[in-house]
């Protein structure tokens, strides 16, 4: 079914599917896994979690009909987390600082933006009672990753008197992946993707951050990562990403 | 009691100039055919609460210069991008925009639900979301020490609007899984719904049925819209149409393809 | 993940002596065959909270020494008179009561449900029902001024205890309109659910099904329990057995004929 | 269908049905009444009110699958009436005294009762919200109706400062109908039953009462009301209230 050449080698990837494989990872084993609107990769992250977990863990997909465990409403997943039964989140940002704080909302001043983005979506609560959330920001430039954002859709970190039982773990790009340090507040840089350099991660991160003296590159999909991908997880994505799977996987999405 | 409006404009009479209007998001069932019935009466001054987020609606009435004011927690086309009217009215000032977190507005919709005047929600201290809410307030847990939690007042949307697979001749109205339709319906003064078509029989009375059926007498008003979501997507009924969608990004990039876009699709073909 | 338990007594190992115990209304479908199995275990201590009130459940465990603290709005035999058990124990100082007002409970259970440390709610004030609950607090609602409002500490249960008709083999359930179970469920740290009977195939595929399903993720332990209600009714299933209830309530209103009912239907002819 | 004599006349109805006719007025032309547990009287009045108005009002029975408009579990009767949807409500007491207190709790010292009722049921919130409470007492003693009850479930009024939309209207008991004045918080006789006298009633009574010089008989229930109630009625609430039905109506009761 899937739309691949067929001798696979390991080099055989699109970027995507690396991001997915090392998100995959991240997500580790838990219990149950949600992801938000307009995250493509992260779905199809979480998607092979549970092919790999054999069904566990439980994803939750927004907007998919097949892919929910949803019952009560909009306001379910979010009364979930609340209870501490949603273990991973995915976040994004228009920006994203050295601190974890993520913008979700504009550039420049908020009454006069220079630039406006979507909105907040769930962030300002699900960043705080989440226990892992994974940042996910494609585009590593320092447009995107700077030394302060112009406006906190949800910080990073809190004042030890906030309840907070959630927050920042990783944060991946096209370039590389970063470990967040919570107490510290600090990214520190876990590995470098393949065809990238850490010289290049620092020229185009607007903010400081740790790194190791030696930078790992980040390990490639393995050949049955890539087919289960391909074959299992890609057609279940069609349902909420059409575009997406149509562009990465070469399947045409089934009308809805 | 709810009844079966003549036609869609009937149904849509209570929504008057500067009404507080409470609509869902995308993946529950977007009333786009009264959308376009209200663009067409020149519905003006709206205050859209779109829970917890809008896509196409929310643009479309702000091109259309329907709204003043639009609370939600965010607003794109999804895979298709920024919502383009959106994002230049912000730009030019011409619209107020309250913005919020999903789950605040959730539990603002609940609050009023209650009767209660307001609802605590975690999270949201030290957010930028929270310092350009004057209207929220942060207090003391008093069950705890020193522990702040930010105190949400009840929203109380003069309408709900939204669009269900099916009614039956009494009012009720089989909304299925999105049960936020509930809250909505509990916490608005009235409630307008499009729906696919007629059920005949008792939706309550079936007790598979009745489980997702919001009770007539929380309702004002319903009229029959086929594909009343078209291009939006009715869950387990109809999908997104992704060409209409990149046909609409494509054109509302600039006033005039906007323009373009009204006449094509909301002005003169769907007319009524 | 939810599993089918091998037998009701698996299912309901979760339920530990002194643990705060959660079940519903009669109406709702109580879980009697669970109720009469956990009293052939001899659980102690258990710190019941009916929502909103209780019948013959409330009374049976109290009558059989298994109550140390009960959390409820009311407790009779409705039709059937008084409950014998509990006005008894009530007379005697037998038991820890904590009586509370129906929309309170369900508040303090929908607090927990949100994840927030309390829920405002109107009325109470002036009422001995509130005198009597120190852990209740009255205090000022901050959108208004001399407004005083009751909130209510979240109530978080160690254990959520229903019976429903049908649960499917990846441990959803199907409750219908009963949806005071979902949200005791969400309040609960775990929920175990006895069934009528197993569905194959899965309920949140079927979209009329889904509406009244829990998912499975909410659920600890499943046990099947045929009229597992009884003698109390399962809505849209079977009704109350009106002979056996009142055969119940003239015995329990001695304790030696209280004893005749166990040995007669908990202890024997009932047993595994 | 109904157990009645063949011949009936104005006097040919049992107290129950007199009781209930006179629920019916008290209800009046309002939209949705709801009629809480073990209240068949009540419950007979709000039907007939129902068939005599057509339809409305929506008429809510606690416990019964037929007679039911909610769909949101068993909180939906108080947030529905938190929203201020609930016009009419009834309420009763093992004791109410002369200010509209009523108490579902107990005698004696709250820690150490001499008797004990069932409890407050919904009583602490609906009285305060439903505007109209109609207060619904068969036995009518000085054991009942007391100078001052020994718990309040409910208070029949509230300081200024307390939300308090709602509140009692009226009292019925066997023996006579009383209104209920909110700004005076007290009680005046309205009418008493046929077959009952003043006398009966203020020694009866264990709290003071206002009375006009002249108080009316309540009047009979018409033959029309009694055909309704017996043939219409009474088949709907054997679902709820068997044992009521079969003792009033001689209907057997069916299996559930």
């Amino acid at each position: 079914m899937a739309a691949t050449s067929p001798a696979m080698t390991d080099r055989d990837f699109r970027d995507e599917e690396l991001l997915a494989d090392v998100i995959c990872r991240l997500i580790g084993d838990v219990r149950h896994v949600a992801v938000g609107a307009a995250s493509p990769i992260p779905a199809t992250a979480a998607l092979l979690a549970r092919q790999r977990g054999c069904g566990r863990p439980y994803v939750s997909l927004l907007g998919s009909r097949a892919h929910t465990f949803f019952t009560d409403g909009a306001r379910e997943l979010f009364d979930c987390a609340g209870q501490g039964r949603i273990d991973v989140f995915f976040l994004s940002g228009g920006q994203i600082d050295g601190e974890g704080n993520i913008n979700l909302v504009g550039v420049g001043n908020y009454d006069h933006p220079k630039a406006r983005f979507p909105g907040s979506f769930g962030s300002a609560y699900l960043y705080y009672v989440v226990p892992k959330v994974i940042l996910f920001r494609l585009e590593h430039s320092r447009r995107t990753l700077v030394p302060k954002v112009d406006f906190i859709s949800a910080p990073g970190g809190s004042a030890d008197n906030v309840f907070r039982p959630g927050g920042p773990v990783a944060l991946i790009t096209s370039r590389c992946l970063f470990d967040f340090d919570r107490d510290r507040r600090r990214f520190r840089l876990a590995s470098v993707h393949p065809g990238h350099s850490v010289a290049e991660v620092v020229e185009n991160t607007g903010f400081d951050f740790d790194r190791p003296p030696e930078v790992p590159t980040t390990p490639a999909p393995s050949v049955e990562t890539l087919r289960l991908m391909r074959e299992v997880v890609a057609p279940q994505l069609a349902e909420v990403y059409p575009q997406f799977v149509k562009n990465v996987f070469g399947i045409a999405a089934t009308s809805g | 009691m709810a009844t079966i409006a003549r036609t869609l404009d009937d149904a849509l009479e209570p929504i008057a100039d500067g009404c507080v209007l409470a609509v869902p998001r995308e993946s529950s069932g977007v009333p786009m055919a009264a959308t376009r019935a209200l663009i067409r009466r020149d519905v003006r001054r709206l205050h859209l609460v779109a829970l917890p987020t809008s896509t196409l609606q929310a643009d479309l009435l702000i091109g259309a210069g329907c709204i003043e004011t639009l609370e939600t927690s965010a607003v794109s086309l999804g895979e298709f991008g920024p919502a383009p009217r959106f994002t230049a009215a912000i730009l030019a000032g011409a619209i107020r925009m309250l913005d919020a977190t999903c789950p605040a507005l959730h539990a603002q919709f609940q609050a009023a639900e209650k009767g209660v005047p307001f609802m605590p929600l975690r999270g949201l201290l030290g957010s930028d979301v929270l310092a350009h809410r004057p209207d929220w307030k942060v207090s003391d847990n008093p069950f705890a020490t020193n522990d702040p939690v930010v105190l949400l007042p009840a929203l109380k949307p003069d309408v709900a609007l939204l669009h269900a697979p099916l009614a039956d001749r009494a009012g009720n109205v089989f909304v299925g899984i999105q049960r936020e339709f509930f809250t909505m319906a509990h916490a608005a003064q009235k409630t307008i719904v499009t729906v696919e078509k007629i059920h005949d029989g008792d939706l309550l009375h079936d007790p598979l049925l009745a489980a997702g059926t919001l009770p007539g007498f929380y309702v004002e008003a319903i009229a029959v819209a086929p594909r009343g979501a078209w291009p939006l997507p009715l869950p387990d009924h109809y999908g997104i149409d992704a060409a209409h969608m990149a046909e609409y990004a494509r054109l509302a990039a600039t006033p005039e393809g906007f323009v373009q876009y009204l006449d094509r699709y909301v002005h003169e073909k769907w007319a009524a």
